[in-house]
């Protein structure tokens, strides 16, 4: 996409939501509203990522961050918490110990970051289509992404394997731990 | 045939993963199983044998086959493999062996009826057979070397099956440790022989050393190859060397290993662990310790015989060593009353007739090494039928020792028939028997050589063995009773145990008649040697004093022992009795040196050096290292939060000295 | 927009991922701040991959982030069983009173 | 392998309806406005951005209203009733009245919820809704963007219907609502599986992600539609869509969401007004959506049965009023299932079965077994 005053504009006004709801997710107390900050900043990576013409990592971004992970996060935080919760405050040791350490690494990058060259757009890019993208997952050969692929898929396989074995409840009869009463949804 | 003799050795090997693997639970499927295998082991053996006698080719070196296949190189030149080297002495000791076991396994089942270990018993048994076979086919010293140990691992486990008994336990170390300390000069010898002579291959070893002494002696018309090149030139290097304390290097090595074969075969003074290794189970004795791993030190000394025959001293030291074993132990064997330790000292001493056999023999005489091994070969049927009828005996009365025995001829009437057998065997009864021949040889090839010594002291073991053996048979099965009466009534014969032993009767009484007709299987199994030797006949005198001091120490045995009842009430007085009785004091000397001189001189020094300064400077060590993780393990207290802080500090000191700030 | 505008983006919202994970107590918010994190990665990966010089492997700005996201996903799975069936457990999602996990 | 007889629609639709030809008379209006061809003018952007937000919000509000009021009839007529008749010809002004009445209702709130969630939930599902609309090809030049993924752009926004609930859920404080959030949750997330796969199966079928394109790949008279096209893998697929969008719509018999009878309105218990009024919008709204989505993907969308007839926007909402008609035919004829059998039927049943006929239509594709 050319660079425009729209996409300027854009960029500006996703950078906003981004910085705006990373900072929301991680200072707001409650952690439901933390999560749906959460999926703003995600909201606006996707959106920022369309301006990079990378429509099929934006709607990725979309369909497992946003719909998936968030989903999880929200679903976890619905069967651990409750509108009673009460939010211990972290000690002023570990806010000033973040604020230090985000300091430090915010420094680092930012020191590094302008060293990077070929800021300009190449003018001859084009976009990555989704044949692109499949065709170089299937590809066995060394430019291609075959081993990686089936290897996440197998790794998605038995993360999902192992959540649902983790999470199941546990047949009463089958425990002999104390009585457990959270989580009966799922 | 040749390429698959593998098979006999991984079939008992699979009997002991399988038995210890899956089947310790279940002692009958493990005894089965085991049997299974160490039958299929045998009839391979038989067939492998069967094939060997009827193959045109004679001679030593042409009936030596060896397939192997490299396991590492050390040198360039010298590469250790793996493999089977068959000839007739290793074709014989693997009939032997898979015989012997299968009937042993067979005996087993009655003897370990009431066992509940029994699931353990016959893999750890298979296990021994799988590594005797090993040692028995090794084509190198390293091989044999590695099974060599294996035997005496699963010696030792075996002679501390019953480990709940401390003498066992104390058994089973001081077998371990004193053919340990064998196996030390052993391995020194092998080593020896690989950097001074290049070979460990039996082959090379052999071949190279043969035509040596040829060369010393007749013409030189052998044609070398390979590593026996090496050999010969090295032995001819080493020809009239100074070598180290007026030995030569040739005689260090062969010493060396023939110490290594002196331990494990219990010759004098380091037989110690053998009358006491009669603490294991006695089938476990009866394979073991008397037929086959004893003779392991014998088959090394005939394996390494050229060698040997080359070096000097080595076979003065191997017949000294063996005229006094032999002579030694069946003193003692005279006045023992532990049935299974009368047995040990026997074998002892028949170990010491093979042993001096071997050392009367040379290059150009060597109707002592094929009397070695005839009577390697009938001395492991009739020994380990003596065994084995000794555990039945001791299963019958609850107990080992003859006083508590006496008349067990009515009671026991298989037993006795075969026991009878046997001890007509050993004590070399004429004609009829296996052992008489074998001993025959021995006695004619040393007299024929010009070693009348060693040959009168054989004339005078003959005797004794009479005597010890005809006394052990009388107080066992003649007189009257003198035990528990309550064992008496429930001594019964096992069939499961009375059936091997009526199998090993067959060979006990056989195996010695093919020499009397010159049958080609002993023309053939029994290595001939090099050159055509014939027994002196102008010593034809020896048969019949041969004779004379079998039937006499029988007569003796008889008069003082069968005829009327004996008395063991009051210990003898006597001094010399008493010495012999208490086998010399030997293990008394043995204590006496460790506990007393080399304890309290030697180790109770090192002990101080070792706990103040060693372990100090270990114990410093930690010391600092703990206070330094005082400080730093509070910082690994399993705090994400502290993780990261400390994971991003580090990142920052890396880019600062990483020069990227 | 240009690069550097993406990367100090990134950069800030890493940072920002730092601070969370630093200053959260609930495992969840702990998750989440990581979730940013990740998330600056993504930003990084398409932005090089968006202005990478001709003849650069761009595809790999797309194929790299299918592999975050899914690492992610499994990752989010599996903690967050953990946490739910720590939660049932011992009724507790706050990492200070965790800590005798580590025992 | 003979891919000869089955090729993707090579030509783009850009090839096809070139924009300055295929025009409508609102677009010549604002690009003579704007002066500007394209749509790269920030004001051009702003008036088409306007445009489109009251066309989907009149389309909508339209839709659900139509939607209501054919519900109310049809389950009137399914139960052997008349259904609305009193307010307007038929009936037809019923919804508009109650819709009047929700807005005109007082909003409340109870006490210990949580005002960001409460009010934020309701606002989501029509947002979705409208993302969604913005994407399907109403008529050959009929669309608001055409983006080169929307299939995917499509599963991605579907999936974010549930967030609203569980928001919903959780800020209402209600343990009703919770339970039924957390079971609008489970059930979504599952059933959005063999959602995907049959979206999975088209985009296999026609090798495109472009809605434009997948539609047009089926013209020609109706067995060239995908149901059809692909024998027994496409209407194996469509029934699995019917079943899977019925559970994704939370409409009985998979409405264990709302489940009046056990959780007494589930997440919506506790919304009134205007809140609940926008999420009873929104189910229809979606309704319509989902039915749109399968008239696409599997009749043909707005392509006419037979080529003599002219195609246009009007196949398109009958073949979407076709599958409503079913949508609400099972509403009104099948019971609830419980949970753990409407689980069960996504694991154990439709999962597997939706994979083996995604291999089954690989197979017909790869040995060019279409029609």
């Amino acid at each position: 996409m050319e660079a425009t005053l729209t996409t300027d504009i854009l960029f500006y006004l996703f950078s906003a939501a981004i910085l705006g709801c990373g900072l929301m997710a991680v200072t707001v107390k409650n952690l439901l509203h933390s999560a749906i900050a959460l999926m703003g900043c995600l909201f606006g990576t996707a959106g920022l990522f369309l301006l990079l013409d990378h429509e099929f990592v934006a709607l990725m971004q979309i369909l497992v961050y946003i719909g998936g992970v968030v989903i999880f996060i929200i679903y976890a935080v619905l069967l651990t918490t409750h509108l009673g919760t009460r939010y211990l405050p972290a000690s002023t040791l570990k806010y000033i110990s973040g604020v230090t350490l985000a300091a430090i690494v915010l420094g680092l990058v930012l020191h590094i970051d302008p060293q990077a060259t070929h800021t300009a757009v190449n003018p001859d890019r084009t976009a990555t289509t989704i044949d692109a993208i499949g065709y170089r997952l299937l590809d066995g050969s060394t430019n291609g992404f075959l081993i990686p692929f089936e290897v996440i898929s197998v790794l998605l396989l038995s993360a999902m394997i192992g959540a649902a074995t983790i999470a199941k409840h546990q047949k009463p009869g089958a425990t002999n731990d104390e009585d457990e009463t959270g989580g009966s949804a799922s | 045939m040749i390429e698959s003799s593998w098979m006999i050795l991984l079939l008992p090997f699979i009997s002991f993963i399988g038995g210890i693997l899956f089947l310790h639970k279940q002692p009958k499927l493990a005894a089965g199983f085991s049997i299974l295998c160490n039958g299929a082991a045998m009839v391979m053996a038989l067939i492998l044998a069967v094939g060997f006698l009827s193959s045109d080719d004679t001679g030593y070196h042409a009936l030596a086959h060896t397939w192997s296949y490299d396991w590492f190189a050390i040198t360039d030149t010298l590469t250790v493999s793996i493999g089977a080297l068959l000839d007739p002495i290793s074709i014989m000791m693997l009939v032997v062996i898979t015989v012997i076991s299968t009937l042993v396994h067979t005996y087993s089942i009655g003897y370990m009826e009431n066992d509940a270990s029994a699931g353990r018993f016959f893999p750890l048994l298979s296990f021994f057979v799988f590594s005797m076979l090993g040692l028995v086919i090794a084509p190198t010293l390293v091989q044999m070397f590695v099974f060599w140990e294996l035997v005496g691992v699963s010696s030792y486990m075996l002679i501390g099956f019953w480990y709940h008994k401390p003498s066992a336990v104390a058994a089973s170390k001081k077998a371990f440790i004193i053919t340990r300390f064998a196996d030390a000069f052993f391995l020194t010898g092998i080593i020896l022989m690989a950097t001074q002579f290049g070979s460990i291959g039996f082959d090379a070893i052999n071949q190279g050393a043969t035509a040596f002494s040829s060369m010393n002696t007749a013409n030189p018309s052998f044609s070398l190859e390979g590593g026996a090149v090496q050999v010969f030139t090295a032995l001819a290097a080493q020809e009239g060397s100074a070598g180290f304390l007026g030995l030569n290097l040739l005689s260090w090595a062969t010493i060396l290993i023939f110490i290594g074969g002196w331990g494990k075969s219990a010759m004098f003074p380091l037989h110690v662990w053998l009358p006491d290794a009669m603490e294991g189970p006695t089938p476990v004795s009866s394979i073991i310790h008397s037929a086959t791993m004893v003779v392991a030190g014998i088959y090394l000394t005939a394996r390494l015989f050229p060698v040997f025959a080359v070096a000097e001293y080595t076979l003065s030291v191997v017949e000294f060593t063996g005229a006094i074993t032999a002579l030694f132990a069946a003193i003692i064997a005279c006045t023992q009353r532990d049935i299974k330790r009368i047995l040990a000292f026997s074998t002892l001493s028949q170990l010491g007739y093979m042993m001096f056999s071997l050392g009367v023999a040379d290059m150009e005489h060597t109707a002592g090494f094929t009397a070695s091994m005839f009577h390697v070969f009938t001395h492991a049927f009739f020994k380990c039928l003596l065994f084995l009828s000794a555990g039945l005996i001791i299963h019958s009365v609850h107990s080992n020792d003859i006083a508590l025995m006496g008349g067990l001829r009515k009671k026991l009437k298989g037993t006795y028939f075969v026991t009878l057998l046997a001890v007509c065997a050993i004590a070399g009864v004429p004609f009829l028997f296996s052992g008489f021949w074998s001993k025959e040889e021995i006695i004619m090839a040393a007299w024929s050589n010009g070693h009348q010594c060693s040959a009168i002291i054989g004339l005078l073991v003959g005797g004794l063995t009479a005597f010890y053996m005809g006394r052990y048979f009388f107080l066992i099965f003649h007189g009257e009773y003198r035990g528990d009466a309550h064992h008496l009534e429930h001594a019964h014969e096992n069939k499961f145990m009375l059936f091997p032993m009526v199998l090993l009767a067959i060979p006990t009484i056989i195996a010695g008649y093919p020499m009397l007709t010159g049958h080609t299987f002993f023309n053939t199994v029994i290595p001939q040697a090099t050159l055509p030797t014939h027994p002196d006949h102008s010593a034809s005198w020896i048969m019949p004093v041969a004779i004379a001091m079998a039937i006499g120490g029988l007569l003796v045995a008889w008069l003082k022992y069968g005829r009327r009842a004996v008395s063991f009430d009051t210990p003898s007085t006597n001094i010399v009795y008493r010495c012999i009785s208490n086998k010399f004091y030997i293990d008394e000397c043995y204590i006496f040196v460790t506990k007393k001189i080399i304890f309290r001189c030697v180790a109770a020094p090192m002990k101080l050096c070792d706990d103040y300064i060693v372990d100090g400077i270990i114990h410093s060590s930690a010391a600092i290292m703990r206070g330094c993780a005082a400080v730093i393990r509070h910082w690994q207290n399993g705090q994400t939060h502290v993780y990261l802080g400390l994971m991003i500090i580090g990142l920052a000191l890396l880019a600062w000295f990483g020069g990227a700030l | 927009m240009n690069l550097t505008a993406c990367l100090s983006l990134s950069a800030i919202l890493f940072s920002f991922g730092i601070f969370g994970l630093m200053t959260r107590r609930k495992i969840i918010a702990m998750l989440l701040a990581i979730e940013l994190m990740l998330n600056a990665a993504l930003i990084n990966c398409v932005a090089f991959a968006y202005y990478a010089p001709a003849g650069a492997d761009t595809d790999v700005g797309s194929i790299l982030p299918i592999f975050i996201v899914a690492i992610t996903s499994a990752e989010m799975a599996v903690a967050l069983a953990v946490i739910v069936a720590m939660y049932r457990k011992r009724k507790v999602i706050d990492i200070e009173r965790l800590e005798d996990l580590h025992d | 392998m003979d891919t000869s007889t089955h090729q993707p629609v090579q030509q783009s639709v850009a090839e096809r309806l070139d924009p300055h030809t295929a025009t409508t008379p609102l677009g010549d209006w604002v690009r003579e406005l704007c002066d500007a061809p394209d749509g790269g003018n920030l004001l051009s952007m702003t008036i088409n951005v306007i445009i489109i937000i009251i066309a989907i919000c009149a389309f909508s509000s339209l839709t659900a209203m139509v939607l209501v009021w054919m519900e109310r009839k049809l389950a009137g007529r399914f139960q052997r009733r008349l259904g609305p008749t009193r307010t307007g010809p038929f009936g037809l002004l019923q919804t508009a009245a109650d819709g009047l009445k929700l807005f005109l209702k007082e909003g409340f709130r109870p006490n210990a919820s949580d005002p960001f969630t409460y009010y934020l939930a309701p606002l989501l599902p029509l947002t979705g809704a409208f993302m969604v609309l913005a994407v399907i090809p109403f008529g050959p030049s009929m669309w608001i963007a055409d983006p080169e993924l929307g299939l995917i752009f499509i599963s991605a926004i579907a999936g974010l219907g549930v967030l609203a609930l569980l928001i919903g859920s959780w800020g209402s404080n209600n343990k009703y609502s919770l339970m039924g959030g957390l079971r609008a949750g489970a059930q979504a997330i599952s059933y959005e599986v063999s959602l995907i796969l049959c979206f999975l199966l088209i985009v296999l079928a026609s090798g495109e992600t472009n809605l434009l394109n997948i539609v047009e790949g089926q013209q020609g008279n109706f067995w060239n539609w995908w149901i059809i096209k692909l024998p027994g893998a496409g209407f194996i697929a469509f029934i699995f869509f019917i079943i899977t969008s019925t559970a994704e719509l939370n409409r009985t018999p998979f409405d264990t969401t709302e489940a009046e009878s056990e959780l007494t309105g589930g997440f919506h218990t506790e919304y009134s007004g205007i809140a609940f009024s926008m999420f009873f919008l929104a189910e229809y709204v979606h309704m319509f959506i989902a039915a749109a989505i399968g008239a696409t993907l599997f009749l043909g969308g707005y392509n006419a049965p037979f080529e003599f007839l002219p195609d246009g926007w009007w196949w398109l909402m009958a073949k979407s009023y076709a599958i409503i008609f079913l949508y609400i035919w099972f509403r009104w004829t099948f019971p609830r299932l419980r949970i753990d059998q409407l689980m069960a039927l996504e694991w154990k049943f439709l999962l597997p079965l939706s994979l083996i006929n995604l291999v089954f239509a690989g197979i017909l594709i790869a040995m060019g077994w279409i029609l």
